[in-house]
């Protein structure tokens, strides 16, 4: 380990301080919350959407925030240490900080935008770390495929968001958990609840949307410890536990939750066994801890939310503590192969130590705050009204497998045979081993002095989410009832399942090959399905005929336009045939007579020409309608056109002929013209029989000569009046000009044809 | 400027016939002509007529208005000619330059 | 008798104008055609001006109408010249009945030279 | 086209139509012209003048490149307009003052502007196309 030089331990100082201050600010507000008071800060931000910073602390938040502030701390000071001389350390301290920053706001916001902005911040964080290694395709592909699943989530939460708001009448969240009972039978509340449950359970990775977080392990560990087990992926938790006074509580809520926790525990921890990554371990761990908080939450009684918060709180001690300690033993070893790793006890004493206590608690073993959890969690499912079986059943089979997986995780590595590693073995520097001995301990501390961590952070917590005032009170022993029977009964099926590990592995590998398609796969389809899709419209709508350009053009014109008419019934039939003059007609006829001339046209100059006449016949209309600027203009561009086609011409000798479009095409053709043709006569027709509303023309008529000292009102309009409108367009005409003249000269430059 | 007389109506009108009359020919000559340098006499034409058309129209309107639009036709009609010419001539270079025997240049 | 004048110009120039229509229509060849095409209509369109000069009678019009008569008079023989000389080159089918061929040893010396 | 016929016509049309295009540039105010339609004049004129002399005779005829032509009619337009702020407060209003008898405002200032892109960006293209032999 090379000396650190002064400066980037400064850093580190500065990070873990920040995350020690916070630490320190929530802790100090756990008396006041724990009488049941609430604190509320707001700060005006965009008032006519009523969308204003508002922060809004009690139970839940606090709890949540001092695990995201704790956890933080120690994570900041391992980080340090993991990837001390890593060339962008001080970019990973950002990202941290920043991803802290908007975790404590998504905790705090009261605001649903707030709320949401916080939201998509962590979404984002959580991809820039995660996609921290950036070298490699695979920390690429999973930073892109979290931000793409848990912002799509995201979407659709603030759909939901959106919706609540409309029916709660409010922004606040405060507001709104008063009005449950109207919100709940409010027609919105199914696509509510399905909105805001796309949001939660993308970020909490439940079962159709969980193949992201095993993929985020590509993060470094720091990371991993921190957003993908403590905090992060709890945001979808938090999301629930909320809204659970506002939506919580109807059957469909229960249900949803229930089996989609259940699926979710039942099949992180089944394919848990079978990973050789420690870290994917974990990974499919965390998958099993957050499948069964939300099956809690899909129960309707107290004791199950007490379980669910206490075992929440528990699972961030324990899994950052393992993650961090899997990070020391690759960061000492060079692998986290459980067969390449054996006998590190020796080497890593103290690591082996918070280790072993860290999966103590996760096995439920008594002293330890996870045997306190496991037991409400148990009483809890035992006394549901609804599926309590099958609440009871799951996460029965969820602990005894995470029994199995924790013995895997400590026995193998510390106490194994020993297997020669990459590289030789000894403890983790002191910042290394400091933040999982701490968060063990921590565990252990809370277990022994559970009375009192249930009456300061859990009670207030459950009084938040169940909107109650319900005393709770948790203890190492409740007696002899049937949750220490269920304990017991984990302990031994995990055992034995340790002891049938290899067997086992097999029926699950089979069991696993059984399996159609995972998400991951699905993700692919999907990605490779929009790419194919947008493939296939390119094809269609640019293919490069100009022909087919124009159709679409006009046949999309022709059917709005033309369609708006018939339904709104906008068509007007002249009652008179038009009066008009005798020479005035002749024109008339002078233009069909030239648009048969075109369309009969062979070759397209002879086509462009008469074009010409009868561009130079509708000149001489706006002359005898009284528009001589507007004459003027017209035919000279006519001229001008006729020489740059004649140079066009010349360059693309293969032109010159028009090409014979086929016999459906033209009949196509000729379909989409008259059907333009007849529309916009038609919308003319509409528009003249609507009397002009004169009021501009007298402005004009009036201010022209005595404000802009010209007759002429078409072009004091033009240049005075309206002069930005005229700026706006020499300036696109210029740009028109510089435009076209480098496509001409870069044709030149490459094909000189 | 007091409206015309009724001879004078009538002969503007006679004449904007006989202008549109002149045009019509033309049309169908810039339809029929075989070849490209019988359809630029014919635009040739047509632009001549539109002069005379706007004048006619001044004397018919009674407004001078409509000559501006004679005056500056007349200067700048000149360069479509000018251009089709050049590119008749140009053309056949270029075929020349193709190999391609000179065919009579029977299609425009 | 102010109105008469105007009014027979007008006629007569509408009538050269017809003419000039006609002449493109029937003439067999490109080059006859452009005889009656520059010709006729200049005298036409001339007269036709000159009309409308009397008509107004104010110096401004009468300046107008002069300069578009000498604008035409300048541009169109210029053009019929140009376009004779491509339309000849570039092989226009000529009438049989065509006595004198001035322009044929004229035209391949000049071809060979391009 | 090198016909002698041709040149000789030009030289005289050529001057003849810049006249004609600043004079329906300036009474555009009053009558019918303008910046637009002068401008279309002008680069009629120069691109007979590029039929009969070739584009390169032009781009020497007007000196400078005719995309700086384009750029200093936007200029222009934006000083009219900055004349309009400093004098009435207003991005382009038109500010008149009277010299030497006849009044002269921004306006004017912006239409030649018009005047100016107009043949700049048009001659650009003519002059492209010509050259791209």
């Amino acid at each position: 380990m090379q000396r650190n030089n002064p400066l980037t331990l400064l850093y580190d100082g500065l990070i873990v301080i920040l995350a020690l201050a916070f630490a320190a600010f929530f802790a100090m507000q756990i008396p006041t919350i724990a009488q049941g008071e609430t604190i509320r800060i707001t700060l005006p931000w965009v008032d006519f959407l009523d969308v204003n910073l508002s922060f809004y602390i009690d139970g839940l938040s606090l709890l949540f925030a001092l695990i995201i502030s704790v956890v933080g701390v120690f994570v900041a000071l391992y980080s340090g240490a993991y990837l001390a001389g890593h060339p962008q350390l001080g970019r990973f301290r950002l990202y941290l900080m920043l991803f802290m920053m908007s975790m404590l706001g998504l905790v705090l916001s009261d605001n649903l935008v707030l709320l949401f902005v916080f939201w998509e911040l962590t979404t984002i964080t959580s991809y820039l770390l995660i996609g921290f290694l950036h070298e490699t395709a695979q920390g690429r592909r999973s930073a892109r495929q979290a931000l793409l699943v848990t912002g799509g989530g995201g979407l659709a939460m603030m759909a939901g968001f959106v919706l609540l708001a409309t029916m709660g009448g409010n922004w606040e969240l405060s507001q709104l958990l008063t009005q449950g009972q109207s919100i709940k039978e409010h027609a919105l509340y199914m696509p509510t609840l399905i909105l805001l449950l796309c949001g939660a359970f993308t970020k909490s990775a439940q079962y159709p949307f969980h193949f992201w977080l095993p993929n985020a392990m590509a993060a470094p560990t720091p990371v991993s410890a921190y957003l993908h087990s403590a905090t992060m992926v709890k945001g979808g938790i938090y999301l629930m536990a909320r809204l659970y006074p506002v939506l919580g509580g109807t059957p469909s809520w229960m249900v949803i939750l229930t089996v989609f926790g259940a699926i979710t525990a039942v099949w992180g921890s089944i394919v848990a066994m079978r990973q050789n990554d420690m870290k994917l371990v974990l990974a499919y761990t965390t998958l099993m801890a957050l499948g069964t908080l939300t099956m809690l939450l899909g129960s309707d009684n107290v004791v199950a939310i007490t379980g669910m918060l206490t075992f929440l709180l528990v699972h961030s001690l324990y899994k950052s503590s393992l993650f961090l300690i899997v990070g020391a033993i690759d960061h000492e070893s060079g692998t986290r192969k459980l067969n390449e790793l054996g006998a590190l006890a020796g080497k890593m004493p103290i690591t082996m130590v918070s280790a072993a206590a860290a999966a103590l608690s996760m096995a439920g073993i008594p002293p330890f705050l996870g045997f306190v959890s496991k037991e409400m969690i148990y009483s809890g499912a035992i006394s549901l009204k609804n599926m309590s079986l099958f609440t009871t059943g799951s996460a029965l089979i969820a602990n005894f497998l995470m029994v199995a997986v924790a013995a895997v995780l400590i026995l193998r590595p510390f106490f194994g045979p020993a297997v020669a590693t990459p590289k030789k073995v000894h403890e983790a520097p002191l910042r290394m081993w400091l933040g999982p001995a701490i968060l063990a301990t921590l565990g252990l501390v809370m277990g022994v002095m559970a009375a009192t961590t249930g009456h300061w952070l859990i009670q207030p917590a459950v009084q938040a989410v169940t909107n109650t005032q319900q005393e709770i009170h948790l203890a190492l022993f409740h007696g002899f009832n049937t949750p220490l029977l269920l304990s017991a009964l984990t302990l031994a099926l995990g055992i034995g399942v340790f002891l049938a590990y290899r067997p086992l592995n097999g029926l699950l590998a089979k069991l696993e090959s059984l399996v159609p398609v995972t998400g991951d796969k699905m993700y692919d389809h999907a990605l490779n399905g929009i790419a194919k899709i947008a493939h296939w419209q390119t094809d269609i709508l640019q293919n490069g005929s100009m022909h087919r350009y124009l159709a679409t053009v006009f046949a999309t014109i022709a059917l709005a336009v033309g369609y708006t008419l018939f339904a709104k019934g906008g068509i007007v039939w002249p009652d008179m045939w038009p009066q008009l003059r005798f020479y005035e007609w002749v024109v008339v006829l002078l233009i069909l007579a030239s648009t048969v001339v075109t369309l009969l046209a062979q070759s397209r100059l002879v086509a462009i020409s008469a074009l010409g006449v009868i561009g130079s016949c509708v000149g001489l209309i706006y002359l005898m309608f009284g528009a001589p600027d507007v004459a003027l203009t017209q035919v000279t561009v006519e001229i001008l056109v006729v020489v740059l086609v004649t140079v066009a011409l010349l360059k693309l000798p293969g032109h010159a002929s028009v090409a014979e479009p086929s016999g459906s095409e033209r009949f196509g053709r000729g379909v989409i013209a008259i059907l333009i043709g007849s529309v916009f006569t038609l919308l003319l027709l509409a528009v003249n029989s609507v009397p002009l509303d004169m009021k501009i023309t007298e402005y004009f008529a009036a201010n022209s000569l005595t404000l802009a000292h010209g007759r002429n009102i078409v072009n004091v309009v033009l240049v005075d009046f309206r002069g930005f409108d005229t700026l706006g367009e020499i300036t696109v005409l210029t740009v028109a000009g510089i435009t076209a003249y480098q496509m001409i000269k870069l044709r030149l430059g490459r094909s000189g044809k | 400027m007091t409206e015309n007389s009724g001879f004078l109506t009538w002969a503007s009108n006679i004449t904007l016939a006989l202008l549109l009359l002149g045009m019509l020919f033309a049309v169908i000559r810039l339809r029929l002509g075989p070849s490209l340098p019988d359809r630029v006499v014919a635009l040739d034409l047509i632009a001549a007529i539109i002069i005379g058309f706007t004048a006619t129209l001044a004397v018919a309107g009674n407004d001078a208005i409509f000559t501006n639009m004679g005056l500056e036709l007349g200067l700048i009609s000149f360069l479509s000619t000018v251009a089709f010419a050049r590119y008749i001539e140009r053309r056949i270079i270029l075929e020349k330059k193709a190999t391609r025997p000179i065919e009579r240049s029977t299609k425009g | 008798m102010h109105d008469i004048i105007v009014g027979i110009l007008l006629v007569s120039g509408g009538f050269f104008a017809c003419v000039a229509g006609l002449g493109i229509l029937r003439f067999p060849d490109v080059l006859m055609r452009m005889h009656a095409s520059t010709k006729a209509s200049t005298l036409g369109v001339g007269l036709i001006l000159t009309a409308v000069a009397i008509y107004f009678g104010t110096l401004e019009m009468i300046a107008r109408s002069a300069a578009t008569i000498i604008f035409l008079l300048l541009t169109a023989p210029v053009a019929a010249h140009l376009l004779g000389k491509a339309a000849y080159r570039t092989g226009a089918v000529l009438w049989q009945g065509m006595s004198k061929d001035e322009l044929k040893d004229y035209a391949e010396t000049e071809q060979e030279s391009q | 086209m090198n016909s002698l016929i041709l040149r000789t016509a030009t030289k005289i049309l050529v001057s003849l139509m810049l006249l004609f295009s600043i004079f329906i540039m300036l009474r555009g105010h009053n009558e019918p012209g303008g910046g637009f339609v002068g401008g279309l004049i002008a680069s009629t004129a120069f691109g007979l003048y590029a039929v009969a002399y070739g584009p390169q005779a032009v781009r020497n005829a007007i000196y400078f490149d005719p995309r700086k032509i384009a750029m200093f009619g936007l200029g222009l337009g934006i000083l009219a307009g900055i004349i309009g702020i400093l004098a009435k407060g207003v991005f382009l209003t038109g500010t008149w003052t009277h010299l030497g008898g006849i009044a002269i405002g921004t306006p004017v200032l912006f239409d030649l502007g018009v005047y100016f892109v107009v043949v700049g960006a048009v001659m650009t293209l003519i002059l492209a196309m010509e050259e791209e032999e």
